[in-house]
Order: C-alpha cells, then sequence, then structure tokens
C-alpha cells in the first residue's frame, strides 16, 4: 500500500502539468460521452423509476449505425461525398435509428408491464440488455469493426482533418474530434435542458414523472410523453455511439457493457432523475477514470473507481444532485 | 428485551406518556412547536385539528421514525429520545397508519404474528432445526395472534385468518392494523384516524370498539380523529393543535367550543359543533 | 403426526444416499478412468474431432478465426481422405462467467465418439480442464495455449499437464518472449521500452516474460495495463514515459492494438510500437510503418492462405491458422490409429500417435514443419512442444501494411 | 359481474342476496372460487402439489435428483446434474436476500467468488496448504457471511436501487481485485490474477474424498435439500415473517418492532453464507478458480432462476433451475444432440401456435405457413441462381428431415461472397420486425402476419441460428426472458403480488 502511494507521487511529478493536462482534457471527452448516456438512464429512471439496463446496448447499436452509414458512402479510406455532410448523416441516422429502437423497447418489452411488480421491467431489461447484445455478435460474428475515423478524409492513410490540433496547451494538442464531441455533447444536453424545462412536452414529462396517475387525469397522454422520454434518450444515446466511433474509431458489439455501466453510475452518483446531475457527474466519472488509469495504473483503475464511487454512496446516499426524500408516513 | 411490567402506585400519580417542549421542524418549517402533552395511565386523549396541524408528525415523532429536534419524550418514565423505533415498539408503544401500511401480501393472521416478533426469541438456528422450544413458541404466537383477531368478533375470524390482507375491505384493513398493533403488546396505542373512510354505521362501530379496547383490554389510547362525532363518544381528553402549537386541552365540550380551535378551523364551526 | 414422519423419513433417504455414494465412489471410480481410455470406438466414415473454443463472451472475436480455420482443414482433409473429420463444438466463453472449459471438457470426455480435441485455446482453460481430459483418455492439441509450463516435463510446478496428453502447434511463451527481448535488444538496440497488457493470461504471461528478458539486457521497462474492454487509451498514452522507445503490447484483440497506435499517434508520440501474435492480423493491425509483430512465420503465398481469404470474406486473420495445423494434426493420428487398428481404435492409441505426427512447413501453413519434442529442450520448451525449427517470426509493418519479415 | 352460482369451497356470503357484492369482502375472498378451474392432468398434478405435505415434496426432489447418475453420462452428469443443482443452491442463496427481505442484491456472485478463493487458498499448493472440507467450508462460509456482513453494513441505510448500484459496484471492484489487482502475498499473487488458481484438491471428509462427478453430485443433492429444509423452516418462522414484512413495508415493520437494520444484515449474512458454501463445492469440483467465472453474466442467470420460479418460494427456485440450466445446457454446442435442438425449437413454435383458440386457426395459420414455405422455395429455386437454394441444415438428423427442410426453407449456399454477404442481417432484422408487427397487429390482419413471420422464423433458425448454437442459446435466453415477463410477472410457481389497493 505504501508502496503504491509512493508510485502515484512519482508518476504525478514524472508526468508533470502537461500530463496533468492531457488527463483532463481525456477526462472531459470520455465523460462528457459518459454524461450522454448517463441522462439516458437519469431520464427514463425519473419517468418510470426503471433502471433501464438495455440503455448501454442502445448506444453500442447507435455506434454499428453510424458505422454502417459510413461504409455505405465508401468507408472512411474513400467516402463518396464530403466529410461535413457525410458526419451530418452518420448522426441523422444513428440518433433516428436508436430513437426508433429505443421507443420499440419501450412499446414491446416495457409498457406490457405498467402495472407489474417492479422488479418484472428491471428483468425485462436485462433481457432486452441479452437479447441485443447477443444479436449485435450474431450480425457481427464478435468482431471489432474499425471505424478508420482517424483516416477520415485524410490522404494516403494520413490522418484527416479530425485529428487537426484545434489548440495546444503547453504543448498537447486538443483536436477537431475532441472539440466536436465536447461541442455537441453539450449542445444536446442545452437543448435538452430547454426542452424539459421550457416547452409543453417537458412540462409533460415533468408532471408524468411526478404522478403518472394524476398527471394522465389531467389530461397528459402518459403512454406518449413516456415514448418520447425514450426516444429522446435513445437519441442521445445513439448520438454519444457516433461520436465514440468519431473519437476512439472502433465499434464492438461488448462495448455498451462497460460503458453503460459507466454511465449508470454517472446517474446514480448524480443523484439518479437529475438532469444536471448526470451531466456532471458523467464528466466526473471521466475525470475520476482518466487521472486512476494515468497516475495509478491501469489495473487499479476500476478499484479506483468503483471503491470512489461505494464511499460516495454510502456517505450521501441520494447523489449529487439528488434531493433527500422525506419519507411520507 | 423484557416486557415492560405494569409498575405500581406510581402510575397513578405520574402520567404514562409525557412530551415536554417538544420541537420539530422540517426545513426551516415548524412543525412541532414547542409541545408539551401528557396521557395517563388507562386515559383516552383525542388530538384533534385542521390538516397540517402536526397530529401525525406527533405520533412520527413519538413512535421514533424521526427524531424531535429538541425536547423530551418519555413513556412510563424513561426516555424515548434517539431510540430505533423497533426499541419503542417493545417498550410499548404501538400505532396504526393514517394510509394503511399493512403487509398486504401476508395472510391476515400473519400480519399479526409478524408484529410479536419484539416480544419472542427464537433465533434462526433453532428455527432452522425446529426444535420443540421453537415449536411452542410458535405455537404461543399463533394462539395470541388468534386472541387479538378475536377482539373484533367474527369479522377477522375463521376463514379469513388464512387471506391475504389485500382482500379484506377497507374497513377491516383498518380493524387488522389495530390488531397487528394490540400484538406488539403495547401499553399505549396510537391511532391515527381510525375512523377515516368508514361509513356511518362503521364509524359507529369502531367507537364503540375503542372503549371497548381501554375498558376490556386495558390499553391507554391516543388518537388522533377528524369525525367530531368518534371524537366526542370517546375522549376523555381532547388536545387541540395547529401548526404544530397546543391551542387548546380539556374535555371536549370545552376544546370544541373554544374560539382558537373554531378558528383554526377555518370558521367552519358547524363542523366542530356539529 | 404426518409431518414428523415425513421429516425422519426425509432424513433417512438422505442418510442412505450418502452411504450410498460412499460405497460407490470407492469402488468404482478409478476403474471408470482408465475404461474410458480404452474403450473401442469403431471409426466408421467419419471421425469425431472436439473444438473448444470461445464462440461467446468477450473473447468471441478470438475464437472465430480459430473456429474458422479448424472448419477449413476439416473442409480439406475430408476433400482428399477417405476417413471424413466432423468437429464437435465446444463453447468455452474464455474470459466470461463461468468459465466454461471444464464443462466442455466433461462433455467432450462423455461423448462416445470423440477422439482428439483441439483446443482448449487459452492456457487457463487447459490448466483447468487437462486434468478431465486425461480421467477420460483425451488428448489436447492447441493452437493458443503458450504458457511455457504447460509443457515442462517434472520442474514440479502445479501448472504442469500431465505428459503425453496436451500437445500444441504454438511456439510457447518463453520463445516468443526471448525473440522478441532479444531483437529489442540486439536489433533495435533501444533502451527504454514499456510494456502493456490486457489483464489476460496470455498477455499477462508474456508481458512477464518479456520483461524479465529485458531487464537480463538492462533495458528499462515500464508497465501498464489496460482492460480487454477497453477503447479509450488516451490516458494510458498519457501515462507513458516520454523518452519511451517502443511500446510493447502482446495483446489478443487486432482491432485495440490499431486503435491504440491511432491514439498514441494522435497524442504526437513517436513511440514504435509491436504486437504479439493475438494482433498479427494484417488487415486490422496496421500501424502504418511505425510497428513489429512477433508471429507465426506464415507463408502469405500459399494457395491454401488465399483461398481461406476468398471463403471468408474478412480479413486475413492469422491467430486461426495454429488451429488449423492443430486439427490436422489430431486428424492424422486418428487416421493413423484408425489404420493401426483396421477401422477401430482407442483414445489412447490416438493419444499415443499425436507425438509421432509429422507435417511438412507446407502442409501446416506456419513456417516450420511440425514434429513434437518427447522431453524438456533447453530452458523452455518441454514435452507436447515442437522441436525443429518452430519459432516466432519478427515483421515489419510497412507504411503500405503488408507484413515484412526482418527477424 | 354477479356471482357465479354454487361456488364450492367457500360459506355463501350473509345478507341479502340482492345487495351488491363488488368490493366486499366476503365478495373478493371468493374470487378463488370463481376462477377458471383447470382441467385434466394439469388440474390433478396441481391438487396433488397443493396437498403434498412439505417433507414429502422434499422427498420427491431428493428421489428424482437421485435417479439422474443412473441413466445419464459422466458429462452429461456435470453439465445437467452438478450445474443445475449448483445453480438451484446459489439461487436459494440468492432468494433469500432478493425473495425473502426483498433486498436488490447485486454483488451476490462475489460472495460465491469468496468462497470459492478462500477454498482454493485453503486446499491447493498454490500456498501449500492442504485443509480437509470439514474444516475449509465452514471457513469458507464464515469468510463470505463477514464480506456479507461488511457490504450489509456499510450499505443498510440504502433502499432499493441505490442498494442495487452499491452491491454492484462492490461485485466489480471484486471482479477487479481478483482478476488485475492480485496483490502479491508470500511472495505469490493472491489471486493468481487471470490464471486463478489450479489443481485444487477434491472436497476430503476426515480422510474420505469425493473424486468422481458422481460423489460430488450426491454431495450437492444432500446440501440443496439441507440448504432448501433449512431454508423452509426459517421461512416458516418468526424470522421468516419479519423478513415478509420487511419486503412488505420496512416502516412499517420497524414500526412494528421488527429491527429491520439487523434482519437486512442477518439476510445479506445468510446468503452470503450459502454463496459461500457453493463457492467452494463449485471449486472443488471445477478443480479450479478463475477471477472471470464470477461476474455480471452468471448475476443476470441467478436473477432469472429465481424469478422465473418465482420469488420467495423454495420450490419455485429448485425448478426455476431446473428449467432454465437444462434448456441453455440443450442449446449449449458441446451437449452434442442434434435432433433434440431442431425438435425442441419447432416443438415450441408449434405448441404455441396450438395454444391459439379456436383449435381451427391454429390449423389454417400452420397449413397455411407450411404451404408458404414450399412457395417461396419454388419461387427463389425458379427465379435465382443455384446458390441460392442449395445450403446445407446443421446437424439434420435423418436424411428425410435434412430433405424437408433444404426443399422448404430458402438456404444460400454456405460462402459469405457475392449477394449473399448481407443476407443473414436482413433476415434477422426482418424477423424481428415481423414479430413487432405482428404482436402490434390484431384479428384476421394477425393470423396473416403471423404466417410469412413464422416462416422467416424457421428461415432464420436453419440459416442462422442453428449454425450459430451458442450465440443463439443467449439470444433465446434473452427473449424468453422478456416473453415471461410480459406473460407471468410472478414467475412459474410464485403468487401474484398486489402492490397497491
Amino acid at each position: 500500500m505504501h508502496l503504491l502511494l509512493f508510485n502515484i507521487i512519482d508518476q504525478i511529478r514524472s508526468l508533470g502539468w502537461g500530463g496533468a493536462f492531457e488527463l483532463l482534457r481525456n477526462g472531459i471527452v470520455l465523460g462528457s460521452l459518459y454524461s450522454l448516456i448517463a441522462l439516458g438512464y437519469t431520464m427514463i429512471y425519473g419517468i418510470l423509476k426503471l433502471l433501464n439496463f438495455a440503455h448501454g446496448d442502445v448506444y453500442m447499436v447507435g455506434a454499428f449505425l453510424g458505422f454502417g452509414v459510413l461504409t455505405a458512402f465508401g468507408g472512411a479510406l474513400n467516402p463518396g461525398i464530403g466529410l461535413v455532410p457525410l458526419i451530418i448523416i452518420m448522426f441523422a441516422v444513428a440518433m433516428l435509428g436508436s430513437g426508433v429502437l429505443g421507443v420499440g423497447i419501450e412499446r414491446f418489452a416495457y409498457r406490457p408491464l405498467r402495472n407489474a411488480p417492479r422488479i418484472a421491467p428491471l428483468i425485462a431489461a436485462l433481457g432486452v440488455s441479452f437479447f441485443l447484445e447477443n444479436s449485435a455478435q450474431l450480425m457481427t460474428n464478435g468482431f471489432q469493426y474499425n471505424y478508420d475515423a482517424f483516416q477520415l478524409g485524410g490522404k494516403n492513410g494520413n490522418f484527416g482533418p479530425l485529428f487537426d490540433p484545434v489548440f495546444t496547451v503547453a504543448g498537447n494538442p486538443v483536436t477537431v474530434v475532441q472539440v466536436l464531441v465536447v461541442g455537441s455533447a453539450v449542445t444536446l444536453m442545452a437543448a435538452l435542458i430547454f426542452l424539459v424545462s421550457r416547452t409543453r412536452l417537458g412540462k409533460a414529462m415533468r408532471a408524468t414523472a411526478f404522478d403518472q396517475e394524476a398527471a394522465s387525469m389531467m389530461g397528459i397522454d402518459t403512454d406518449r410523453v413516456i415514448s418520447s422520454t425514450f426516444f429522446i434518450a435513445s437519441v442521445l444515446a445513439g448520438a454519444a455511439g457516433v461520436m465514440y466511433g468519431l473519437y476512439i474509431g472502433t465499434t464492438f458489439y461488448f462495448m455498451g457493457f462497460l460503458a453503460g455501466l459507466k454511465a449508470f453510475t454517472a446517474a446514480v452518483v448524480g443523484g439518479i432523475g437529475s438532469i444536471v446531475g448526470a451531466m456532471v457527474a458523467g464528466v466526473l466519472v471521466g475525470l475520476i477514470e482518466s487521472y486512476a488509469i494515468g497516475y495509478v495504473g491501469g489495473q487499479w483503475s476500476d478499484i479506483v473507481v468503483f471503491g470512489i464511487l461505494i464511499l460516495f454512496m454510502i456517505v450521501r446516499p441520494t447523489g449529487l444532485f439528488g434531493a433527500q426524500a422525506i419519507q411520507k408516513v | 428485551m423484557a416486557e415492560p411490567q405494569p409498575s405500581p402506585e406510581s402510575t397513578q400519580t405520574k402520567p404514562l406518556l409525557e412530551l415536554e417542549g417538544v420541537w420539530k421542524s422540517f426545513g426551516g418549517l415548524v412543525v412541532i412547536d414547542n409541545l408539551d402533552l401528557a396521557v395517563n395511565e388507562n386515559e383516552i386523549v383525542s388530538v384533534i385539528g385542521p390538516n397540517g396541524a402536526g397530529k401525525t408528525t406527533l405520533f412520527n415523532l413519538i413512535t421514533g421514525i424521526y427524531p424531535p429536534d429538541s425536547g423530551a419524550i418519555r413513556l412510563d418514565g424513561e426516555s424515548l429520545v434517539g431510540l430505533p423505533p423497533h426499541k419503542i415498539a417493545r417498550r410499548g408503544a404501538a400505532r396504526t397508519f393514517q394510509t394503511l401500511r399493512l403487509f398486504l401480501n401476508m395472510t391476515v393472521i400473519e400480519n399479526v404474528m409478524a408484529s410479536q416478533y419484539g416480544q419472542t426469541k427464537v433465533g434462526i438456528a433453532r428455527a432452522m432445526l425446529r426444535t420443540p422450544g421453537m415449536r411452542r413458541e410458535e405455537r404461543e404466537i399463533r394462539a395470541r395472534a388468534e386472541e387479538k383477531l378475536a377482539f373484533f368478533g367474527e369479522r377477522l375470524m375463521g376463514y379469513r385468518w388464512d387471506q391475504p390482507a389485500y382482500s379484506l375491505s377497507y374497513a377491516n384493513r383498518r380493524r387488522l392494523e389495530i390488531a397487528r398493533a394490540m400484538a406488539t403488546e403495547p401499553r399505549i396505542l396510537l391511532l391515527d384516524e381510525p375512523a377515516a373512510g368508514m361509513n356511518p354505521s362503521e364509524t359507529h362501530e369502531i367507537t364503540e370498539l375503542i372503549g371497548k379496547l381501554r375498558d376490556d383490554g386495558g390499553y391507554t389510547i391516543l388518537v388522533i380523529e377528524h369525525d367530531m362525532h368518534v371524537v366526542e363518544g370517546i375522549s376523555d381528553r381532547v388536545v387541540a393543535l395547529d401548526h404544530g402549537v397546543k391551542i387548546a386541552e380539556g374535555t371536549f365540550e370545552a376544546v370544541a367550543t373554544n374560539p382558537r380551535v373554531v378558528e383554526a378551523y377555518l370558521g367552519t364551526s358547524a363542523a366542530v359543533t356539529k | 403426526m404426518l409431518k414428523k414422519v415425513g421429516a425422519v423419513a426425509a432424513f433417512a433417504a438422505l442418510a442412505s444416499v450418502l452411504v450410498a455414494t460412499t460405497a460407490w465412489g470407492s469402488a468404482k471410480a478409478p476403474a471408470r478412468a482408465s475404461a474410458a481410455a480404452a474403450k473401442t470406438i469403431k471409426c466408421g466414415k467419419t471421425v469425431t474431432i472436439g473444438i473448444a473454443y470461445p464462440a461467446t463472451g468477450p473473447a468471441a472475436s478470438l475464437g472465430a478465426p480459430q473456429f474458422d480455420w479448424a472448419s477449413y482443414a476439416k473442409k480439406r482433409w475430408n476433400k482428399s481422405h477417405k476417413l471424413k473429420i466432423k468437429l464437435v463444438v465446444g463453447d468455452t466463453k474464455l474470459g466470461d462467467s463461468p468459465g466454461l472449459a471444464v464443462p466442455v471438457a466433461h462433455s467432450f470426455g462423455s461423448n462416445g465418439k470423440m477422439l482428439a480435441v483441439v483446443g482448449p485455446a487459452g492456457s487457463q482453460e487447459v490448466q483447468d480442464s487437462i486434468g478431465i481430459y486425461k480421467k477420460a483418455g483425451l488428448v489436447a492439441v492447441s493452437g493458443s495455449a503458450t504458457r511455457i509450463f504447460l509443457t515442462r516435463a517434472k520442474t514440479g510446478n502445479p501448472r504442469e499437464t500431465p505428459k503425453g496428453y496436451f500437445f500444441r502447434t504454438v511456439p510457447n511463451d518463453g520463445q516468443q518472449g526471448d525473440a522478441v527481448a532479444s531483437w529489442i535488444h540486439n536489433k533495435l538496440k533501444f533502451k527504454h521500452v514499456y510494456i502493456i497488457d490486457d489483464e489476460e493470461a496470455y498477455s499477462q504471461g508474456l508481458a512477464n516474460q518479456v520483461a524479465a528478458d529485458l531487464a537480463k539486457f538492462g533495458v528499462t521497462a515500464g508497465r501498464n495495463h489496460i482492460s480487454q474492454q477497453q477503447q479509450d487509451f488516451s490516458s494510458v498514452v498519457t501515462a507513458i514515459p516520454a523518452n519511451t522507445q517502443l511500446v510493447y503490447i502482446p495483446w489478443q484483440l487486432p482491432g485495440q492494438a490499431q486503435t491504440f497506435y491511432n491514439q498514441l499517434h494522435a497524442a504526437g508520440r513517436h513511440a514504435k510500437i509491436m504486437g504479439s501474435d493475438g494482433t498479427d492480423a494484417p488487415g486490422t493491425f496496421q500501424p502504418n510503418g511505425n510497428g513489429y509483430v512477433s508471429g507465426f512465420p506464415v507463408d502469405f503465398t500459399s494457395s491454401v492462405l488465399k483461398s481461406f481469404m476468398k471463403a471468408h470474406n474478412h480479413q486475413p486473420e492469422t491467430f486461426g491458422i495454429p488451429s488449423y495445423t492443430a486439427t490436422l494434426v489430431a486428424a492424422t493420428a486418428i487416421s493413423k490409429a484408425c489404420k493401426a487398428g483396421h477401422g477401430k481404435t482407442t483414445r489412447a492409441a490416438v493419444r499415443k500417435r499425436v507425438p509421432k505426427v509429422k507435417l511438412s512447413a507446407k502442409a501446416g501453413l506456419l513456417g516450420f514443419g511440425i514434429q513434437f519434442l518427447n522431453k524438456n529442450k533447453a530452458t523452455y520448451q518441454g514435452p507436447g512442444d515442437m522441436g525443429g525449427t518452430a519459432n516466432f517470426a519478427i515483421y515489419q509493418i510497412t507504411s503500405g501494411g503488408s507484413y515484412k519479415r526482418v527477424g | 359481474m354477479s356471482e357465479a352460482p354454487g361456488t364450492p369451497g367457500v360459506t355463501p356470503p350473509p345478507g341479502d342476496p340482492t345487495e351488491s357484492r363488488i368490493g366486499v369482502d366476503s365478495w373478493v375472498a371468493q374470487a378463488e372460487g370463481r376462477r377458471a378451474r383447470r382441467r385434466g392432468p394439469a388440474r390433478l398434478l396441481a391438487r396433488g402439489w397443493e396437498w403434498s405435505p412439505d417433507p414429502v415434496k422434499l422427498l420427491l426432489f431428493v428421489g428424482l435428483a437421485s435417479t439422474l447418475p443412473f441413466w445419464l453420462n459422466e458429462g452429461d452428469l456435470f453439465n445437467f446434474g452438478l450445474f443445475t443443482l449448483l445453480y438451484v443452491a446459489l439461487a436459494l442463496g440468492l432468494n433469500v436476500v432478493v425473495g425473502f427481505a426483498g433486498l436488490l442484491d447485486l454483488g451476490y456472485v462475489a460472495f460465491f467468488g469468496i468462497g470459492a478463493y478462500t477454498y482454493a487458498l485453503l486446499s491447493s499448493s498454490h500456498y501449500g496448504i492442504h485443509w480437509p472440507a470439514e474444516a475449509t467450508i465452514p471457513i469458507s462460509m464464515a469468510v463470505a457471511a463477514l464480506a456479507g456482513l461488511i457490504l450489509g453494513s456499510a450499505s443498510r441505510r440504502l433502499l432499493g436501487d441505490y442498494l442495487a448500484i452499491v452491491t454492484l459496484f462492490f461485485l466489480q471492484a471484486f471482479a477487479a481485485f481478483t482478476n488485475t489487482a492480485n496483490p502479491t502475498v508470500h511472495g505469490v499473487g493472491l489471486t493468481g490474477g487471470p490464471n486463478g488458481i489450479a489443481n485444487l484438491d477434491p472436497l476430503t471428509f476426515f480422510g474420505y474424498k469425493l473424486n468422481s462427478t458422481k460423489q460430488q453430485y450426491f454431495f450437492l443433492v444432500i446440501v440443496v435439500a439441507v440448504v432448501a429444509a433449512a431454508l423452509h423452516f426459517i421461512n416458516q418462522s418468526r424470522t421468516g415473517r419479519a423478513f415478509r414484512a420487511l419486503r412488505e413495508d420496512p416502516l412499517a415493520a420497524e414500526v412494528m418492532s421488527i429491527p429491520v437494520n439487523r434482519l437486512k444484515l442477518l439476510a445479506f449474512v445468510l446468503g452470503a453464507a450459502i454463496a459461500g458454501l457453493c463457492g467452494t463445492i463449485f471449486a472443488a469440483s471445477f478443480t479450479a478458480v478463475t477471477a472471470g467465472s464470477f461476474g455480471v453474466p452468471l448475476l443476470i442467470l441467478l436473477y432469472a432462476i429465481i424469478i422465473l420460479g418465482g420469488l420467495g418460494s423454495i420450490a419455485g427456485v429448485i425448478l426455476g433451475g431446473f428449467v432454465i440450466n437444462i434448456s441453455s445446457q440443450f442449446l449449449a454446442p458441446q451437449n452434442d444432440h442434434p435432433d433434440v435442438k431442431r425438435w425442441l425449437f419447432y416443438g415450441t413454435i408449434v405448441l404455441i401456435v396450438a395454444l391459439m383458440k379456436p383449435w381451427y386457426r391454429a390449423v389454417l395459420v400452420l397449413a397455411a405457413t407450411i404451404a408458404f414455405g414450399y412457395a417461396v422455395h419454388a419461387i427463389v429455386s425458379a427465379t435465382t441462381v443455384a446458390t441460392w437454394t442449395t445450403g446445407a441444415p446443421v446437424a439434420a438428423g435423418s436424411r428425410s428431415i435434412r430433405d424437408g427442410i433444404q426443399g422448404w426453407v430458402v438456404m444460400p449456399h454456405a460462402t459469405a461472397t457475392g449477394p449473399h454477404v448481407n443476407f443473414n442481417t436482413c433476415l434477422y432484422i426482418g424477423l424481428v420486425v415481423a414479430a413487432v408487427t405482428v404482436r402490434s397487429l390484431s384479428g384476421w390482419w394477425r393470423l396473416a402476419a403471423l404466417v410469412p413471420t413464422l416462416y422467416l422464423t424457421a428461415m432464420v433458425w436453419e440459416n442462422i441460428l442453428a449454425q450459430n448454437p451458442s450465440v443463439t442459446a443467449l439470444i433465446l435466453f434473452g427473449a424468453m426472458l422478456i416473453a415471461l415477463m410480459t406473460v407471468r410477472p410472478q414467475g412459474l410457481l410464485g403468487t401474484a403480488r398486489v402492490e397497491i389497493v
């Protein structure tokens, strides 16, 4: 233990400020992906009190849809259309496709269980997750598929414009794709906040989340509101999937599980049901992970992340932004 | 935990349940405001007051669901402050809930047997081996449960024992809650709106029952009630609360005609004076 | 009363079951084990070989080429031989829970027609299940279990396999580690190396071996770990010291290695990168002129390889080639045993044939002929390992993506 | 909505017969009597099950389980018998936590792992310690129980989903600890890292070794019987009632003198101890422990078992264990029963269709599907190149089945080149879409849509699923969970729970 601590200090010193910045950057980029997925968990939990275990797999499907579009246009090395329209189409198809998938999952797996005991939809969610993950394995033969995003738009297999530096801090570049990921994540989150706080649908969502029965008596079509929530949540996950593909460069049928778990963690740490909480905590989880890998070492990173989270949950069980519910008796 | 022995002469002079200067606030909102309250042995005291007066919070404070911010709560001279609810139940304070919290998927008799946990002591090791002592205690638990249910006449007897609690009607659920509270062998019963949602004949019946609980069962009773017929019919003493403050105390007539009480009920004096 | 009688009866039944178990176990257990090995099996027209590989779970992408190559071996064998072979699949779910190598071994052992097994894939799977194969008298020929001690005879290591039951058609970690380390030290003359393993048994074993060898040469080697489900390596890249000349990544998933290279490069690092046989996949792992890989000396011009790639329409995965070879070894041993037994044979007979099988470099697709050792050799090899010139080759990966053998 | 005349078994309600009885509790009480009653053997079975006393049920289980070794070979005994019982025993422990006490514990598998590792450290050459089972079993159980106590007391303030999350983190941290951290103790990695610990001793009781699968199986039969009996007794005791009360309403239970926190801890500890016991048995009969063995997939499997059987029901858990393990074992590729798989698959589909009422609809659909298949096959073979219809079914069994399938289902030749590359993907997605469509249609439209859907199902099975049996098992497992939940959320032997009335 003592030795480990010594190693950490040594590592911090040897990486210096440049390394610290790099880890910060990596953590924020990864964290904004976690945030986007966590938003889905937290919205669905908020409205249905359901932990949608299948959400991570919707994200995986989104990544594959983006890959499908890329392949349909000739692949990253030889795209048939310009870079910007290509990326826009990838996002559009992946977001729409994941959204429809999310609505379908809700309609056929969860809606019949509205009045069942709470554990039933939870198990159905596990079933959906199993189904999606293994279907993806069946379709992909278990291989990783390369977006080749690094070469996207580049000449002769060199790095494309996505990996040009936008600016550098202490010699550490921040690339276009990193700005793109964080920027679109922030845009999507801003749009979401606007939607929830300002629009009719948002009001209906909040009302349904607060009391489904009362909301339906007030003339709100709760089924439609729930469908819309699933749609929005899945759209965000789909977008995250494409961003991941562009940033990391691969998709993999198994990728939904761990990302889903981390995002789920973020949703809980943020205070499940809280939208701002999910955003902040997503970035936080990304940062913890990044610094744990950089300073403590890869083999300890999961233990550090989960250990911190266990401690956090025990000290503050309602999460960062979750309200302490007063028990009505 | 030994069952509290009915103490000798001292109870005559000392109240059984005693609250002294109890405060409770939630997020800055004072719900119970410097409340003093005493309930004597074998007495029926009613707590009345408009919605939000802090009546149910009072019960929650006594049974340990919330701790008071300050003040003392004593049962038979011993402080209850800081004890977890199950220990308070063992000391002899049992309650029912306004919003009915039965163990719905358990059978009627199981509901009553379950709440005898505090007075019984066979652990899992003996349960696993099904020792004779364990089986004897099981029989005793069952007998006591049947005895409590018998208090309610035919309504909770016979074939009803083995039916799930959710199959009971509303009135019978209220009765079962009382039986369940009785099974913890309390010294004081806290009944939270026992007549709520009942029709006139059932209300009449419950009024009689509460009297019987005191007379035949020997319980001391603190009751929250909105129905003034019931309050009039059962109370030795009435305490009126408004915004956590005790605004009146005394006989039913005295309290019901108290101007502050009338005012607290928003001028609907008709409701108070029938 | 009824309950009491019932309870007493239940306990009596339990007790009698216990007694029965005792009597049965002590009498029959040892006798049955050798019976399975000696049982006569008719060869008929088709003989059965089991193939144990990870078909599902996180390592499924490793299992797929192994199965494809083994199936290809079956196809080619059946085209040119009268005695056909049939593959029975066993899914060991490497890395998933619960690991199924042991149940698969039990199933194979009880399959009355089975004569030999290709696999298991992972070294720890071999170590977990070899006892069961031994009991059933089955021989296991693995195309990917490379841990050294599996084949070291009588060195007292608890991970040693019983002699004559386990064979492999890959050179082991010791050979690969030596080849890699001496190449880094002697040819590249690098002084600062960073080693990252993927926390799987294969990867850790190889990484430890290379680290130990490099330490002997006085080369400093940093160490880090990633997980097999990880795909964002940017923070791992950050942790690599700036003066690092070569990053050694003995991983199992070539896709991961390629992603790692891209991220390393995107972060502005210029260290070379070196993979192992796990990442030896010319279609996937293409570090653009900055990489090396240690792999099987495959003859890329071979017509068999070309027709495989055509038939399977996916990138030229070479990780599965030793499973092809292993299938041929098993099939050859069985056919010889069947011939010797005039259409009948036993598992024991097949098992004894395996060490005598010899394949030419051309037939085996690997750049060396197959012949098995009978005793310990040099520092690392032992019975079950291949003798002769079997070793890993070092490839440089050119900027065009083709592999050029350099060592 | 009037009451059916002459409902037996319940005394008729008193009072005026013209009075409305809906909602009156005597009316509610007779709900059982009014329910449509089963007929024939199903009813006899249900009656017999309800009436037989509990020791008889236990004897029935032990009796049936004990016959297994006489008609299964060693491999099947291991996979079908030993595995099932191991899952049953594990699920019984999980049932204490989830079913009895209503705590959503997602870290349960970690205790199983702790038990297994404890055994591995105490009975192997890893540290050269070879203690006998009579010592290691209590120690493993105690260590697992202690871990349960620690996790339980750390998270005793947490409820519901929060508890689920903390326990899931615990499992992940345990997996990371055993697989990757592997701290060095006495010069040896404590957990062996990803290699795990191999060559464990067999369970040895007072010098007597349980070497063979049969011995281990019988030992496990005894363990399951004893654990089931003990849990049954606990369930019937005051502790069991307190657990149920706690599950129903923790606050009311606390107020009714039940020490809720201590009981939660007790449930955790009890579950963990059983998991620890299973861990030792698992480690000993696998002769090895590997970090990967204790992860989320196993957890999901166990949850599936207890939920399929019916939460809180001991008999249900045993039944659930049998159904889940045996069905997934049949689908596992190494259990080489080619015909069984195919018959199981088509049989299930025909059975589901046959349950349709009235009967002539079922016949119509089946006949139409068969005709549809021949028509499609004829059209495809007449209009396209030969490779579309020359594929061969995998492991078809007898020649006639093989020919029948080949002439009915469109099966492209199994080369993944040319126009067939995306055929399977399109087929699969098409089936999912078709199934969803059938689900949302009604009446004759549904019947009409059912015909091509059934045919697509057969095509997907022959072209994709039968070729990838291991993945198929998992896909069908997921689909089964969804279907079961929508059809019968309380599980097979569970009683429907009422949450809000």
